[in-house]
């Protein structure tokens, strides 16, 4: 990467030649997802460098994880994605789970994959909402806040929260679901399924999103993963790698015989469970438009093992258990585990040493490393196509900063 | 992972690097001689079974107790531990290499310990080997542009380390 | 030179306002002329590079509204869409591609304003002198009574679009044909167009991107034809 | 009117012209001003319902219609503050000089047969000019507000609107070219009679051309997929980041204000102006002559048709805008250089051949006999190689231009 | 000098070429004091306008009259052709000035010396 040294930190434009021009887009710039501060070395309307700056959202919940017990930490991994904070719970709790070598009882794991599959299809709304509104139209934003409002009902019933749930916690969850609960998530659902065509027509298969989106920001197979990226970043590209089927036996255990596939370009095409609008010519396979068209494939994805979980779910007999004592004692050892949430894989560290209060909780974004690869997207672009690019990595800002 | 086998045939092929290993644990390790951290990542990244093509996360543990009365009953000298782990997207396997560093370099407080860096086998340690040297005070030889990534570019201080102390302000604002 | 001629104006409208009826087509003729005048003596007097523009612009429009006055309409808008709408768009392209801090405003030397002011008024002289002394210039035409409101144009553009084509067909309505030979400009109006095409490709050659002496960051695959067809385009 | 005042009144009679002169100024003015409150209240609803909410309810009464007076009230209280780095004069003056732009081009606007502000010859062509001066203003207020986010914008949208004129006049020049004059008023009343009469259904080369012109005016005007000067996506709100309260407004009442202008043009250019779909007036064999009262109120109801023919072509626009995402700007110029004016030229050239084969449009054009046709065809050409005159001759009579009606005088502008 | 009275009389030919030669006169100081080089060109554009008002005074049908001195038509064609070549000569001349601004880094006219002997 160019060397950029600013030795006056405050200062940021330093002498310029006169053609060019160094523009700060962000951090009140109403389209970068957040707080993110993108220095652009902009040549007219070409982009030549960009230079993220993060860190306006740090909040250090690591230096507080080593100060709480494990379930006292839970909140703090709601506010890294806040978007998908019940994936983030799940992540945790499989984490100290697995450093106690605990097992959850069956109905918790089966309602672990419920929750854990909704927050994905709530998240993946926002992350199509939100990219229609950086391509400048406002209306997909709406309909997709429509149905995520109906999800954050389902949520609120269960834990009464409607962004920072807190439910999922180390030993199952913080409690079972209300009666009646799965009877609106079927409705739901019902009414749900049927309404992604029109997402389809409104924003995958138009023309002008296609030309905004297609052969922009193309990330080929080996610079993903040199970089680190993963979740739709990654499958975007056409890497075959879904942690709900490849990752550990510990969480992968959640999914054991749930029918799915890998929602990935594999050898030419994509899964063909459903109908899905085809890829239109101009798309390169790891550029904006297979990202986003990676993200609402998977949330027909969701829908299905939502379905299949709801099933064994009810099927289920017995308490759901009850999760592990606020101050249980951590064994020495450490243990890291990595959890596919929407955005990517978020990893979780953690060291015990026998005391009920971990030695060190380590947070590993899955958007810290997409957001990594943006300079190499952005290099000869337009300005245009740099919220194009930036939308489609589907960044949080809490998650990156943690 | 047939771990026993793989073990020999990276200590044959890399002599001195590998100093100790668990493979019992819950996530077997090796123990590597902070000095030829990057050989050995060089190494697993390209040899033909293991394919350690991306790295997940680079950790840095400081182990000291500040209070003298618990630090009595722990066993463990102050150092700080580097733990990296490995994941392989063909093989599907993960492996954690771990180094121990002295807390300051020569225990001169304030010289920050050096450690090569990798961004020359996975470019995504980068961003993590700036976070670390951020938040942890580790300085990564070889890394093409150490700055601050997540506090201010100005900031004093090491947040991670377990012996600091945050500033009373900063630029005028209460801190503490 | 300012003074004197806010005199002369002052002079004008009392006598304007003396007389019973205010002729409408004298009324908007002054103001026009007016804004006219002011507007490009304040070019000249302002020194912001960007002000100087918008002060062209405003007397360009002015001229426009004379044009309609004297009853070339076609003309009048055609100055309206081609020399405001498109060359002042360029200037003022060209002003904001260079007004850096040093450029934007200029100071000239107090010498060279004296000497131009100089200049500026015996040149006034002369013309002032030349165009009120010839009587014949000062009779209105008889048939314009104050602002007498047209049933249906007579068609002017018409006649001048034929005219372009090379057909007189505009009989004098005064029906004195005068001797001059009333050719059809067909031939300048091709001269003109293969004139402009030239003028259009020199431009674009001499202001085309040059290649950077520097060498740009390096392309990444899937971008380097869009960036060379947007420079090419931009 | 104002022979009205001379006559009744006893007024000397610059005084009678110059009150018609204010009243007509007046009346068009605020016909365009309140049309574009009603507009943003339009534009409210209408996005409101594309997105599946209510929009504004409560403000004065049941459906919200106060709103945009509230936005009016809002705009006016609030504080028109100016970056220090700013340009004063020009950050003043800039939204005055696109509001006066964006509005002076009515007066040439033909509402009905005769309610006209000035019916000049040059009609179309004054339009056309006069939008062209809107993006002075533009460009004024994207260099005084000091800005390089404000500065891009304005440079986008200059480049954007002086390059969509090319396409935009060459769509325009077809229905001129049809009417043989550029007069509004003459084209309006060649439209007349039913609504296969319009240009838009006259032959295909219009019927695309009117598209064409539809594509060339929304990108003139900023709206929709092509509104790139406010992308707030990347350059915050373009030119008018910086703008707030009344000045902000002009601005607004500018956008449409020549939202409305482009609309109404393709309405008497393509669709027949002030001629409903079918000729209530010459069926019940009313006159529309200037004089009497029955012929006021048949231009008033040619005026309506005029107004809402305009006003579907504003919520046309809307609905776009709520629907479809933003082009890059080297998409917009493409669609410009590359698919506009190709396709405006070829279908011009069209257009004028099958005037010269087919005179008086599609269905007139299949009534007459063969032979009549092709003599039509004949004396096109050959028309025109008749005419030119080696110069120096005598110019040939003028009475050849008044009476033939050859296909020749069609062409002139 | 019966100037002043010029004033009262209804709008001939001389009214127009008062203007015209105001406009001419401001674009010619203009070219001569101006540093910058658009500014010269902005003289220029205000010469140009200058001639333009003169030829449409004498070829107007408003201002003609039975008055022998009237040029028809031919007025309003030639200012066409004015305007017309003004742009043409306006895109050469910015050209030129853009280029000279890329390489000298600088717009002002004095400092264009470089043919000097």
């Amino acid at each position: 990467m160019a060397q950029m040294v600013d030795d006056d930190p405050r200062i940021i434009e330093f002498d310029v030649r006169t053609d060019e021009m160094l523009v700060n887009m962000g951090p009140q710039h109403p389209s970068t997802h957040g707080v993110l501060r993108l220095v652009l070395r902009t040549d007219g309307e070409i982009v030549s460098q960009v230079e993220s700056h993060i860190g306006y959202l740090h909040r250090c919940a690591e230096k507080i994880g080593e100060n709480l017990t494990p379930r006292q930490w839970i909140p703090y991994t709601d506010r890294m994605d806040y978007l998908a904070a019940m994936n983030m719970n799940l992540g945790w709790s499989l984490t100290v789970e697995k450093l106690m070598r605990y097992q959850v009882s069956e109905k918790a794991r089966h309602l672990r994959v419920l929750i854990a599959e909704l927050g994905r299809l709530a998240s993946h709304l926002v992350g199509m909402g939100a990219y229609g509104l950086d391509l400048g139209t406002f209306s997909p934003f709406l309909y997709a806040f429509r149905e995520r409002e109906k999800i954050l009902d389902l949520f609120e019933e269960t834990c009464g929260a409607r962004l920072t749930y807190s439910y999922l916690t180390v030993g199952g969850a913080t409690a079972d679901l209300p009666p009646g609960w799965l009877e609106k998530c079927e409705a739901f659902l019902d009414q749900f399924t049927p309404l992604i065509a029109e997402y389809h027509s409104l924003l995958t298969t138009n023309a002008i999103f296609v030309k905004r989106t297609a052969a922009i920001g193309i990330l080929s197979e080996a610079l993903a993963i040199d970089y680190g990226c993963s979740g739709p970043v990654l499958r975007g590209s056409g890497v075959d790698q879904d942690l709900r089927r490849d990752g550990e036996s510990i969480y992968t255990s959640m999914y054991d015989g749930y029918a799915f596939e890998v929602v990935v370009q594999k050898n030419g095409h994509y899964p063909r469970d459903h109908a899905y609008p085809p890829v239109p010519r101009e798309a390169v396979v790891g550029d904006s438009w297979h990202r986003f068209y990676v993200r609402m494939l998977e949330v027909v994805q969701s829908v299905d093992l939502i379905r299949q979980a709801m099933d064994r779910y009810s099927a289920c007999r017995g308490p759901l258990g009850e999760p592990l004592k606020i101050n249980e004692k951590l064994p020495v050892g450490d243990a890291y585990l990595e959890t596919e949430c929407p955005r990517g894989q978020m990893g979780f560290y953690l060291v015990g040493d026998g005391t009920p209060i971990p030695w060190r909780a380590r947070a590993r974004s899955s958007s810290f490393s997409n957001l990594s690869v943006l300079h190499e997207l952005c290099r000869g672009c337009l300005i245009a196509d740099v919220p194009a690019i930036v939308g489609s990595l589907d960044i949080v800002m809490g998650e990156i900063d943690r | 992972m047939r771990g026993s086998s793989f073990l020999e045939k990276a200590s044959s092929e890399l002599p001195g690097a590998i100093i100790g290993s668990n493979l019992e644990a819950i996530d077997p390790w090796i123990e590597v001689v902070a000095e030829r951290i990057a050989e050995v990542s060089q190494w697993l990244k390209k040899t033909p079974e293991s394919l350690f093509d991306s790295l997940e996360c680079i950790t840095a543990i400081d182990w000291f107790e500040p209070d003298a009365k618990k630090a009595a009953k722990v066993q463990w000298k102050p150092h700080i531990e580097m733990v990296y782990h490995l994941w392989s997207t063909v093989a599907r396997a993960s492996i954690v290499i771990k180094t121990n560093l002295p807390r300051w370099k020569g225990d001169v407080v304030g010289q920050l310990p050096e450690i090569p860096s990798v961004t020359g086998v996975w470019r995504t340690a980068d961003w993590h080997e700036r976070e670390v040297f951020d938040l942890s005070g580790i300085f990564f030889i070889g890394h093409p542009d150490l700055r601050r990534i997540l506090c201010p570019e100005d900031w004093v201080g090491y947040p991670l380390r377990r012996d600091y102390e945050m500033p009373l302000e900063y630029h005028g604002i209460r801190a503490r | 030179m300012n003074t004197g001629f806010a005199i002369t104006t002052g002079s004008m409208f009392a006598t304007i306002i003396s007389v019973a009826n205010i002729n409408w087509h004298g009324m908007f003729f002054a103001i026009f002329a007016l804004a006219a005048c002011a507007m490009a003596v304040a070019v000249v007097l302002t020194d912001n590079v960007v002000r100087m523009a918008f002060y062209l612009v405003l007397s360009l429009g002015a001229t426009a509204g004379l044009f309609f006055l004297a009853g070339a309409e076609f003309v009048g808008a055609m100055q309206l869409m081609i020399y405001v709408g498109g060359t002042l768009v360029l200037l003022v392209f060209g002003v904001m591609l260079t007004a850096q801090a040093p450029f934007v405003s200029m100071k000239t030397p107090q010498r060279d304003w004296v000497l131009a002011s100089i200049l500026a008024v015996c040149l006034l002289a002369v013309l002032v002198q030349a165009s009120v002394g010839v009587d014949a210039w000062r009779t209105a035409a008889v048939s314009v009574g104050g602002g007498v409101q047209r049933e249906a144009p007579e068609p002017s553009a018409t006649p001048l679009g034929m005219a372009l084509l090379g057909m007189r067909v505009d009989n004098d309505s005064s029906g004195i044909v005068t001797p001059s030979i009333r050719s059809g400009y067909l031939l300048p109006f091709e001269i003109v167009s293969i004139h402009l095409l030239v003028v259009l490709v020199g431009a674009a050659y001499l202001a085309r991107a040059k290649r950077r002496r520097t060498p740009r960051a390096v392309e990444t695959a899937g971008q380097s034809e869009l960036k060379e067809e947007v420079r090419v385009a931009s | 009117m104002a022979d009205f005042l001379i006559h009744t009144g006893g007024l000397p009679d610059w005084i009678a012209w110059a009150i018609t002169a204010s009243l007509a100024a007046f009346f068009i003015l605020n016909v365009i001003a309140g049309g574009a409150l009603a507009f943003i209240w339009a534009e409210r609803k209408i996005a409101a319902r594309i997105q599946d909410r209510l929009g504004p309810t409560r403000t004065g009464g049941k459906f919200g219609w106060l709103q945009s007076l509230a936005d009016g009230i809002k705009l006016l209280t609030k504080e028109d503050l100016m970056p220090d780095g700013a340009d004063g004069l020009l950050f003043r003056l800039a939204p005055y000089v696109s509001f006066c732009a964006s509005f002076a081009a009515f007066i040439a606007l033909p509402f009905a047969f005769d309610f006209v502000g000035q019916r000049l010859n040059v009609g179309v062509f004054f339009v056309i000019a006069v939008l062209g001066l809107e993006v002075f203003g533009v460009i004024l207020a994207g260099y005084a507000s000091a800005s390089k986010w404000s500065l891009f914008g304005a440079m986008r949208e200059a480049a954007q609107v002086v390059s969509y004129e090319v396409p935009l006049g060459m769509c325009v020049v077809v229905p001129v070219m049809l009417a043989g004059s550029m007069d509004l008023v003459t084209i309006g009343e060649k439209q007349a009679g039913w609504f296969f009469q319009w240009y838009l259904f006259h032959d295909p080369f219009t019927f695309i051309t009117f598209w064409i012109y539809v594509t060339c005016a929304v990108a003139s005007v900023n709206r929709a997929p092509f509104d790139l000067a406010e992308a707030e996506s990347e350059l915050v709100a373009g030119f008018h980041t910086e703008y707030s309260g009344l000045r902000w407004s002009f601005f607004f009442m500018a956008e449409y204000g020549s939202m409305f202008l482009v609309s109404a043009l393709a309405a008497i250019l393509f669709l027949g102006g002030w001629n409903g779909p079918v000729p209530v007036a010459s069926l019940l064999g009313l006159s529309d002559g200037s004089g009497d009262t029955t012929g006021y109120f048949v231009r008033l109801a040619g005026c309506a048709n005029l107004m809402t023919k305009a006003t579907l072509g504003v919520l046309i626009m809307m609905w776009v805008r709520w629907t479809l995402p933003r082009l890059r700007i080297d998409q917009v110029m493409t669609t410009c250089l590359k698919y506009c004016t190709p396709i405006a030229a070829v279908m011009f050239v069209g257009a004028m051949l099958w005037t010269l084969a087919l005179p008086g449009g599609f269905f007139r054009g299949l009534g007459r006999p063969a032979g009549e046709i092709r003599e039509g065809w004949l004396l096109g050409p050959g028309g025109m190689s008749l005419q030119v005159q080696k110069n120096g001759e005598a110019p040939p009579s003028s009475s050849r231009f008044e009476q033939s009606e050859s296909p020749v005088s069609q062409v002139g502008l | 000098m019966n100037f002043f009275n010029i004033l009262a009389e209804p709008v001939g030919v001389s009214h127009y070429l008062l203007v015209g030669a105001v406009l001419f006169t401001a674009g010619v100081v203009c070219m001569v004091i101006k540093r910058n080089a658009l500014g010269v060109l902005m003289g220029i554009e205000l010469v140009l306008n200058g001639a333009n008002i003169n030829f449409i005074a004498f070829g107007s049908p408003v201002l003609r009259g039975e008055s022998t001195v009237s040029i028809g038509l031919d007025g309003q064609a030639i200012a066409l052709f004015v305007i017309l070549l003004a742009a043409a000569e306006a895109a050469v001349a910015l050209a030129i000035t853009l280029n000279f601004y890329n390489n000298h880094a600088t717009v002002d006219v004095d400092r264009a010396e470089d043919l000097k002997g």
